[in-house]
């Protein structure tokens, strides 16, 4: 796969805003460039304004439409919280798209996500154009809200879980996939959110054998391939979530466990 | 700008411009392919290399501190071999001096590693004596004369090459080291590499990088490595390629101002792929503005 | 939060609280006295004192650097004896303990002052060996064992009151330093005071402050105090005050958990001089918070 | 004289825009404490926001109206750059008030301003109320312009000096003073601009023994006589800017030179 070459673009911030109660905010950026070439499950390195920030901050890419990408994110530390003050027209640099996205090649596509994990699978399902079904996961019916909006019409089915139950099905979401790979003939599993969920996730598809890829995080620096910040052992050798992920397929990642 | 030049020469080699890549911080050159003009850097400065591949330290490596980040890398490389085989003949497409970072664990490793690269693609190895992240042997080469010395002398006797030593600033007399150095051949001076810190995560109670301690960079230790470059430009006479937090053309000058023959960029890499090229061009149009022609007219012109 | 408690104790001086001024940043106290509640403040740690009065450095004596400032203040201070006339008299209403930061050339004048300052309304005195700004002296006693400790026991001999040694990051092995500080009889350790640095202008090519070099403080230099101050905890058994670049309670915490018994604030008074309430309130929540009701529950709990 | 008490203050910006041509802006800030209070002469530390910046910048008042000061500043620097992308609403923290200001004591002032030293005499023009002359200078008329606008209707008499002669009298202010002092019989100058200017004028003031009052600038960490960064020599000994100024009777400061 040739991917497009990196770049560095400065974009203008067209949309901000708070989409969820824990701190969840939508940053829609023009970026001047096809973003329809980005393939789902890359990533970007943004730039946080205003100069107190050093390092970028990795953000997937939860959506694209013809020159804008759309990241989702929660505002958990300095950085984060910084960039909740961007305001609408703001310039802010991002470095893209980077790494590899999701092998989309499949019959029948099952989307896992848990929490912010949720975010960097709507451009998958856009991609299996309403093929794929997803199971998704929060803590509550507030959490869900914005993913409720975000996969209306673009997958044939959501199944939902709250961990305490108070909307869709209770319980953790991995609980819920043996039930869910009952139903229907699933040929390969997407997943993104919290390493112990993606790693039960994992566990189950293996069992099920059914092929999984996950999308994995680590703290970075360049984003490039360059530092080694963000190294993890694969039954590959090493490999940089950066450059040959953050997207692997499960086996490769999680093994020996 | 024609008749401006950015041209300087260390030990030999010829550069084309001051400005260079610190070490692991830049990969092996070609991840910034996409970002950098390689007629613009001076020389490429590859990630740190052993004789033995090292998979480098568990657990969290990087954390961003204020105007600076700690890291523990933990000189994660393929190996000299694989370096020599796979990603030398790769490299050498950008036609832009390849300088080779190593570290051994005791000194005859040094010499081995410097025979090894004693190859054409191969402008200079520099010695890493102290990257504060590797316990066997790493630190204390870096922070004690006469060890530091005999390393110098074991890189010397086995290459042809300049050998080039880079000073660990966690010292309590950078020109001692300094002088050491100088007399047990060493060809250029580096400096400085990081600075040992640590971070700790007050929510777990935990250190926040893996390996507890790591290597501080980036514009925090800006002030430090500059007076240590001004110290040590008055007690040596060995071209310096001074480093620690250079951002932009500005910090550039002031470590020249300081008395460094070239430059390096590190943790600036990471914020901005194509500062390389930011900071040649903006010393061409500082050395116009200054009405100079030549980038060697400013170094070493401090008036303190 | 009447079941919260932040008094300390470090070598008999009972604090209301962990949070101290760090020298030459809180002035005599009084300075603050608009904004900073007393009775939140552990101690104040006055600024340093010589046996004659001295007029500091001439130039420009502070410059901002990334996340820090660079001083060459040069130790002005009204000497000793005005210290005690004129200026205890006025500070001792604030109902603090008051600390006084020491200077000398020589040996003896440590001890000399230690003497002077052996009076009622003074908690301790701390040595200060390592300001780098001082030609006289100042910087040999801070980086040589040897000499550190004949300071040390000048001190002790001619006071009764607890001798706090201030150790100087600008060293190789910060530990050495520690032992040999624990060994020469001081009762308390603080660290760090700052790191030597420098900047240059580079439009007139010249230093930018007056002393050439100054002393780097503030946030930058937090993952530098925060490894000493761990390394230091897990080889001497004294107490410990820790600083370097403390914003915030957050940043106090993690000085804390790496084995501070208590933290001194410095730098950070520039930026906001009512910090001290605002660290203490912080604390207390903290604690609130981790279910914890003393702050020497937290003291050395890394988990490293 | 008891000052005021030194205050940390969230300010709000109710108006922030470039006045003059060579990077001059003007900051309105709200700042919901009686202003009218603080002297002319005093100043503020500003705190400038977005956290890049570490210490405050100290500037002068250079005009009060109700719970509102006026800042007028030069961006020169880091700090006073990133001064410059504040907004109107945005929240900015002085620390006020600081220092001493002029002596109002006299009968017929002259005020001497170069450059941004006019700025902080406008308060001290008003307080006046219309008794003071001003003799003010810049490099050319693109840059008198604020000056000429801030002292319509607040002086007796405003004589304007440029170095290049595009507008009032040409040259530098100091040399015009003995014409401007044959003419009035001032008994006080008031000067605040380079230093260079300031020792000129106290030393003709001087020569023509006339009380003189300088307002001295000095790198600044605290603000609050603490850190001694701003220390000077004068005839009183050794004098702290910050507090014991930033205005000095000029024979004190300017001596032996
Ligand atoms: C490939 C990739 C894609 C990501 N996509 C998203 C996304 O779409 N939405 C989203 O909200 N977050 C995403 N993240 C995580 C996001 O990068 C971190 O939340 C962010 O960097 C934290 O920055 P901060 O300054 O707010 O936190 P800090 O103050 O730096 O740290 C706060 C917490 O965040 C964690 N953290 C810090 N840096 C990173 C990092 N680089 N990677 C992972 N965790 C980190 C720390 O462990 C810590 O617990 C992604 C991370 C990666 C590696
Ligand atoms: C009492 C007082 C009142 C002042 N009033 C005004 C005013 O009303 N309007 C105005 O534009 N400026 C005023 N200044 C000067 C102003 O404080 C500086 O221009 C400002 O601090 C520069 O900050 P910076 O970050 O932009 O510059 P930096 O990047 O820090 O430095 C740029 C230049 O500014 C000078 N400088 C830096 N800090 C100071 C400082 N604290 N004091 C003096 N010079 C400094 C340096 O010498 C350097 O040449 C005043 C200064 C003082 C001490
Ligand atoms: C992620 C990272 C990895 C590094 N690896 C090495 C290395 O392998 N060998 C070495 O000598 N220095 C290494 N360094 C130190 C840098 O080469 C440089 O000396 C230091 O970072 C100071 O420069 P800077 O502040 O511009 O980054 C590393 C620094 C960083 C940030
Ligand atoms: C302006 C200034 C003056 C200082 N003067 C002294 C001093 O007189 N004696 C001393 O031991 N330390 C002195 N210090 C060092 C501080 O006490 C402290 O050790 C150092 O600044 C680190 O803390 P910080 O980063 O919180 O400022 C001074 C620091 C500053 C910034
Ligand atoms: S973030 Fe630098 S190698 Fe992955
Ligand atoms: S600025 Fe601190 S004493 Fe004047």
């Amino acid at each position: 796969m040739t991917l497009p070459k990196h770049e560095l673009i400065d974009g203008k911030v067209i949309r901000h805003e708070q989409i969820g109660s824990n701190d969840v905010y939508l940053l829609d950026i023009d970026i001047f460039t096809d973003a329809e070439q980005y393939a789902a499950g890359q990533f970007v390195q943004l730039q946080v304004p205003d100069g107190e920030i050093l390092l970028r901050r990795p953000i997937s890419i939860a959506d694209v439409n013809g020159t804008r990408i759309i990241l989702i994110y929660r505002a958990i530390g300095k950085g984060t919280k910084r960039l909740t003050r961007v305001q609408c027209g703001d310039t802010v640099n991002i470095l893209a798209p980077l790494g590899h996205g999701f092998n989309l090649d499949c019959q029948k596509p099952l989307l896992v996500g848990g929490g912010l994990g949720i975010a960097p699978l709507i451009l998958l399902a856009k991609r299996f154009k309403g093929k794929a079904d997803i199971l998704m996961g929060c803590k509550n019916a507030a959490e869900m809200d914005w993913p409720v909006k975000m996969y209306d019409n673009i997958t044939a089915e959501n199944i939902i879980t709250t961990d305490d139950g108070s909307m869709g099905l209770k319980g953790f979401t991995a609980q819920h996939l043996p039930d869910v790979l009952a139903k229907k003939a699933y040929d390969k599993i997407f997943v993104c959110g919290p390493e112990i969920m993606m790693k039960s996730v994992a566990e189950i598809a293996k069992q099920h054998n059914i092929a999984c890829e996950v999308s994995l995080e680590k703290r970075m620096a360049c984003g490039l391939g360059a530092c080694l910040s963000c190294t993890i052992e694969t039954t590959r050798g090493r490999q940089k979530v950066c450059k040959d992920g953050p997207v692997f397929v499960s086996q490769e990642v999680f093994f020996n466990e | 700008m024609s008749n401006i030049s950015l041209k300087t020469e260390i030990a030999g080699i010829k550069m084309n411009s001051p400005i260079m890549t610190a070490s692991g911080t830049f990969g092996f050159g070609e991840e910034f392919a996409d970002f950098v003009d390689f007629n613009k850097l001076g020389a490429s400065v590859v990630k740190g290399t052993t004789l033995k591949p090292r998979s480098g330290n568990k657990g969290v490596r990087i954390t961003e501190t204020p105007a600076g980040m700690l890291n523990c890398i933990g000189l994660e490389n393929p190996g000299v071999e694989a370096f020599l085989q796979d990603i030398l003949p790769r490299i050498k497409k950008y036609n832009c001096p390849v300088i080779v970072n190593i570290s051994g664990n005791t000194v005859e490793e040094y010499g081995e590693l410097a025979k090894m690269l004693d190859v054409p693609d191969v402008a200079a190895v520099e010695l890493n004596v102290s990257c504060p992240n590797v316990k066997e042997g790493g630190i204390a080469f870096g922070v004690e004369p006469d060890s530091m010395s005999r390393v110098i002398e074991s890189a010397k006797k086995n290459t042809n090459k300049p050998v080039i030593i880079k000073l660990s600033p966690n010292v309590t007399d950078i020109v001692m080291m300094a002088k050491a150095a100088e007399k047990a051949g060493a060809d250029v001076i580096s400096l400085i590499n990081t600075l040992m810190g640590m971070a700790i995560d007050v929510n777990t109670w935990k250190p926040v990088l893996g390996n507890i301690t790591g290597g501080l960079s980036g514009p925090a230790v800006k002030p430090v490595a500059l007076r240590m470059v001004w110290q040590v430009r008055q007690a040596v006479k060995l071209p310096i390629i001074g480093m620690g937090g250079i951002m932009n053309a500005t910090d550039a000058i002031e470590f020249m101002l300081a008395g460094a023959d070239a430059v390096a960029v590190g943790t600036a890499n990471f914020v901005q792929p194509d500062i390389i090229n930011k900071i040649y061009d903006d010393l061409e149009k500082y050395l116009k503005e200054k009405n100079l022609t030549n980038i060697k007219q400013i170094v070493g012109k401090l008036q303190a």
